[in-house]
């Protein structure tokens, strides 16, 4: 046997978490150096789904390259397509009409929502509670047949045009959007009962996996990652784009910066995001929902940089152009990359179990890591 | 005695929370009524209107198309899903006219993006709500999409 | 009065009548080698559909319902697939323990199925130490996990059987506890004495709260001798992968499967036996009319519905809570289990000797 | 601070860089040997406090690459951009780890697409690729025949 397993020097086993792996969601490759249960070292190997997607957009026009965005992190598509859009629209200088911002940011809300709820049920099978998955996909389904009905697909809507939206929203819009708030606001505590409230839930998360308000700078985290670390990293607060200028909402900022704080973070994110469409939903203001453009979109010479605020983080779009009908470079900087930088910091000296509750606290998702 | 008591509460907390979960797993143990799964073969959801299965093109009954050929649609693919062949027709006044030969659709390469039906200025193709694409060859995959013997409706430039 | 004690007296008395003794014995022993594994294989499939049911019905689906009217073949034909099935095996395991420990498993769980009381008189062996028995051989299972997960050569194996190692052997103490708490009230190890001291009711409503707690720790305790969740550390398919099967395929990963519910079948029939009275029908004080009453449904009924009420239980654990950390799961036996169940036995002897139980 | 304040103090600060008004928010431009010493002090100062990495990625301009930082400050809310010129034949520049512990996996990903060295990086290995892949994707002149589709 001791020939057979992989030992370091000093006699710790090297375990490989992944390519397949049950917890990783995806094909993430984690080298973890185990002395018994508990992890001393942890190297991720990422790459194995690297599409090049930024090589990939500089072939491709204005108009087209915003669809393969969708398939970075597929399960915020809408946001990383309107990062794309507001680049080119700040680079083409095009005034996007109110509707067609109401209804992205409606559309966001409901994308951010369907994300943490997945990330939710699948948290709660990580740990090994079956059974939430399943209520969790219950809301799920209603704001994806909601987003089939108007976007025409139900992950990667690719809804979004550079000057607007694709289509006008669906007649059924509103009332199946008001139907979906009365569910989840009625079932939101059932959440919070066969999870938030369990003990061993509760054990499994809090304390483990702490990531310091420092640390989370240091490692460029964002998002529900580093607000539960109580840094301040809302984009639709700190550089507020499309309709989010004009709604009242908080940023949720926990500070223990665990596992548990993460976690919270998102739930009351849902909640905030139900909030959001509230205030939104009634007042969608009439109009046109596409602005003209050109048939041929062309940026001027320059670079242009967005941020905003995905499921997962903050993903910037960078695009510098040369003045021609594709981009010279595209960069994405991808909130799933710089939190996965982090987890090594953040998993040393716990369990292999930790791992796993660590992990699904970030909530990565594998091709936002590689592109 | 402080710790004994923290000690019998926390027993208690950790043992409520249980029941408090098992009690709202225990109420769909036993209210098996809502069933959120569907049997799919007998039961096929209808798609929504907007749904994006495939690209078709819509004929009419004298098996007659929009289609010009004016290959706006290849140009907005981002795949090369599309490929329009064009050959020339001769009009009854001898004057030669471009019409399509065959529009190639390779199902395989579609991301179903919608952008060749936006970019089409006279809507001849449309997206189909059908989502069962399996075949058992590739080849079958690519399709043509104009009906054999179809032309262009009069009218349409 | 018909019952499957009479049934089987004048069997044995048919064959006495025609045979001589040894051979007697012979034939018996070649039934009830069948019977078991008939059972075995019965319970398999039965306690594979339940789970199946239950975990849809908790997670809002329908469950299997597609071969035979509500599903009820499907388990049929998953075992008939997994025997079908090409049973490979990689290339660096150690062969013969890899072969051995499946087979390991299924005997520990069969050679519990011995001193089971079904029914009224329905006994494999009725010995004297029947819960000692119990509780010595089905320690033994952890030693086909082990061999398991050596023999596979893999880590994850490796990891998940030493979890099991360390799980079983601390959660024997509890159970050990709750199940002598119950024995210092009847006085006997004999799984028979036990049912019979229950005839003016069962343990759990006689033994004040300490046979509540001894239940309560109990099932706990076996749940977590049963690797199943939440204490399911062995296999801890979201960490583990498979934890030690990982390395099985095809029949062989399908006796570990089959060990599994023969062992959550027999625990569960323990505590039936021993804190709900097994066969012995529900009975209070001395109503004899209603006891009289009680006395119709035959008693492997009883046993039967007694002991699926408890998997049921079990089952109902697994779909509601989340795994424990494998710390975690010593803590929870070291620091809170251990210490409540010695103080719930001194209590409870108290009342042994004190006769306040009813 | 706002935009036109930093870009003013920006370029009091360092008057000898170039450093105008990009689309978005003040670019500063330097020589790749530069870096290290611009970094501390923007990163050092309390006017600017600028801790907080959140892009750094490469530009192959077929002469030379240029690094783009993207700096921020949780504290100010302010944001700049700093682009340091490396050399095309030999791509060398200052790795950021000691500043910004993200830097690490960023400067991997541009080693690894662009192939640009950084020099006391603590673990400069490929990333994404393989390690025994030639050549640098995302440069401008890198073509590979098997993996690159024609459309």
């Amino acid at each position: 046997m001791r020939n057979v397993v992989e030992t370091t020097p000093e006699g710790n086993m090297v375990l490989n978490v992944g390519p397949q792996h049950p917890s990783t969601h995806g094909v993430l490759h984690l080298f973890i150096t185990v002395n018994g249960e508990t992890i001393l070292n942890l190297d991720p190997n990422i790459g194995y789904i690297h599409r090049s997607i930024e090589k990939m957009c500089e072939s491709l026009s204005y108009r087209q390259f915003i669809y393969s965005t969708s398939r970075m992190d597929y399960l915020s598509a809408h946001m990383n397509n309107h990062g794309c859009a507001l680049t080119v629209e700040k680079g083409l200088q095009v005034e996007v009409p109110v509707r067609a911002e109401v209804i992205r940011v409606i559309i966001s809300e409901l994308t951010r929502l369907a994300s943490h709820q997945l990330w939710w049920g699948s948290l709660a099978m990580d740990l090994g509670a079956l059974s939430p998955f399943f209520y969790a996909f219950r809301e799920r389904e209603m704001i994806t047949d909601i987003m089939e009905e108007t976007c025409g697909a139900r992950l990667t809507m690719n809804y979004i045009v550079p000057g607007g939206v694709m289509a006008d929203i669906h007649p059924d819009f509103q009332r199946k959007v008001k139907e979906f708030i009365v569910q989840f606001k009625s079932k939101i505590g059932e959440y919070h009962e066969l999870v938030t409230n369990n003990v061993i839930f509760q054990n499994r998360t809090k304390g483990i996996g702490i990531l310091s308000k420092e640390d989370a700078i240091s490692y460029g985290c964002t998002g529900p990652t580093a607000r539960g670390s109580g840094l301040s990293c809302d984009m639709r607060k700190i550089y507020p784009y499309s309709a989010y200028k004009n709604i009242q909402f908080n940023e949720i900022l926990e500070t223990e910066g665990d596992s548990f704080a993460r976690y919270m973070v998102r739930m009351r994110e849902m909640e905030e995001s139900v909030n959001i469409i509230e205030q939104l939903i009634d007042n969608i203001p009439e109009g046109e929902f596409l602005a003209k453009t050109k048939a041929v979109l062309k940026l001027p010479k320059g670079e242009f940089y967005t941020r905003l605020e995905t499921a997962r983080g903050e993903l910037g779009v960078y695009i510098v152009s040369e003045g021609g009908t594709t981009p010279y470079r595209i960069k994405f900087r991808s909130p799933g990359f710089s939190n996965l930088s982090a987890l090594n910091h953040m998993i040393k000296g716990h369990k292999i179990g930790d791992l796993v509750s660590v992990m699904g606290t970030l909530d990565l998702v594998i091709p936002d890591i590689d592109r | 005695m402080s710790f004994l008591s923290n000690y019998i509460k926390e027993v208690y907390g950790a043992v409520s929370s249980l029941l408090i979960g098992m009690k709202r797993t225990g109420y769909y143990l036993t209210h098996n009524k809502e069933v959120i799964t569907e049997e799919y073969p007998e039961f096929r959801a209808k798609m929504a209107d907007r749904f994006r299965g495939e690209v078709v093109m819509t004929h009419d009954a004298q098996n007659e198309h929009a289609c010009t050929g004016c290959s706006a649609c290849e140009l907005a693919c981002p795949n090369g899903t599309i490929k329009i062949l064009n050959k020339f027709d001769i009009t009854p006044e001898g004057k030669k006219k471009k019409a399509i030969d065959s529009f190639v659709y390779h199902l395989e390469l579609c991301t179903m993006c919608n952008l060749c039906i936006v970019a089409c200025p006279t809507d001849a193709i449309k997206m189909s709500q059908n989502f069962e694409h399996s075949v058992y060859d590739r080849r079958l995959l690519t399709k043509q999409l104009n009906f054999p013997g179809s032309k262009l409706r009069e009218g349409v430039e | 009065m018909f019952s499957i004690e009479n049934i089987l007296n004048s069997f044995h008395k048919w064959l006495g009548s025609m045979l001589n003794q040894t051979n007697v014995m012979l034939i018996e022993m070649a039934l009830i080698a069948f019977f078991a594994i008939t059972l075995f294989a019965i319970l398999g499939l039965v306690l594979v559909y339940l789970e199946r049911k239950v975990s849809a019905f908790i997670q809002i689906r329908k469950g299997p319902n597609r071969v035979g009217p509500f599903g009820i073949f499907q388990t049929t034909a998953d075992t008939l697939k997994l025997i079908v099935k090409e049973s490979f095996m990689p290339d660096k395991v150690d062969k013969f323990l890899y072969q051995l420990a499946p087979f390991i498993v299924m005997i520990t769980a069969m050679l519990l199925l011995a001193p089971i009381p079904f029914a009224r008189g329905v006994q494999i062996w009725n010995i004297n130490i029947g819960v000692f028995y119990v509780t010595a051989v089905s320690s033994l299972s952890v030693i086909g996990i082990l061999m398991a997960g050596w023999a596979s050569s893999n880590k994850y194996s490796l990891l998940g059987a030493m979890r099991s190692g360390a799980q079983i052997v601390s959660y024997e103490l509890s159970a050990g506890m709750a199940i002598l708490s119950i024995i210092v009230l009847t006085g006997s190890l004999n799984l028979q004495d036990i049912i019979a001291s229950q005839e003016n009711g069962w343990w759990i409503f006689k033994g004040h709260i300490p046979a509540l707690v001894a239940f309560v720790i109990y099932i706990i305790a076996v749940t977590a001798e049963t690797n199943r969740a939440p204490f399911d550390l062995a296999e801890a398919e979201s960490e583990l992968t498979g934890g030690f099967h990982t390395e099985y395929a095809g029949m062989r990963f399908a006796l570990f499967f089959l060990a599994e519910y023969i062992n959550i079948f027999i625990v569960c029939a323990i505590g039936a036996t021993l804190f709900f009275g097994g066969w012995m029908p529900f009975h209070i004080g001395n109503w004899q009319a209603f006891n009289h009453v009680m006395d119709f449904i035959p008693s492997s009924i009883w046993f039967f519905g007694k002991t699926f009420f408890l998997i049921l239980l079990i089952m109902w654990f697994r779909w509601t809570f989340p795994r424990l950390r494998v710390d975690q799961l010593l803590n929870l036996e070291w620091k809170y289990l251990l210490p409540i169940s010695m103080l719930n036995l001194l209590v409870m002897t108290l009342i042994a000797i004190k006769g306040w139980h009813f | 601070m706002e935009n036109e304040p930093l870009l003013n103090s920006l370029q009091t600060g360092f008057p000898e860089t170039a450093t105008v008004m990009g689309s978005d928010w003040p670019e500063m431009s330097i020589e790749s040997t530069q870096l290290l010493e611009v970094i501390a002090k923007l990163k050092g100062s309390d006017d600017w406090d600028f801790n907080y990495l959140f892009c750094e990625t490469c530009v192959d301009w077929k002469t030379h690459f240029t690094m783009v930082y993207h700096l921020s400050s949780t504290q100010y809310r302010h944001s700049m951009v700093l682009k340091a010129k490396v050399d095309r034949e030999i791509p060398q520049i200052e790795s950021l780890v000691k500043f910004y512990k993200t830097a690490e996996m960023l400067e991997r990903e541009v080693y690894d697409l662009f192939g640009v060295q950084f020099l006391n990086h603590p673990d400069l290995r490929r990333l994404l690729l393989t390690e025994d892949w030639v050549g640098y994707p995302l440069r401008k002149d890198y073509y590979d025949p098997i993996n690159m589709i024609k459309l």
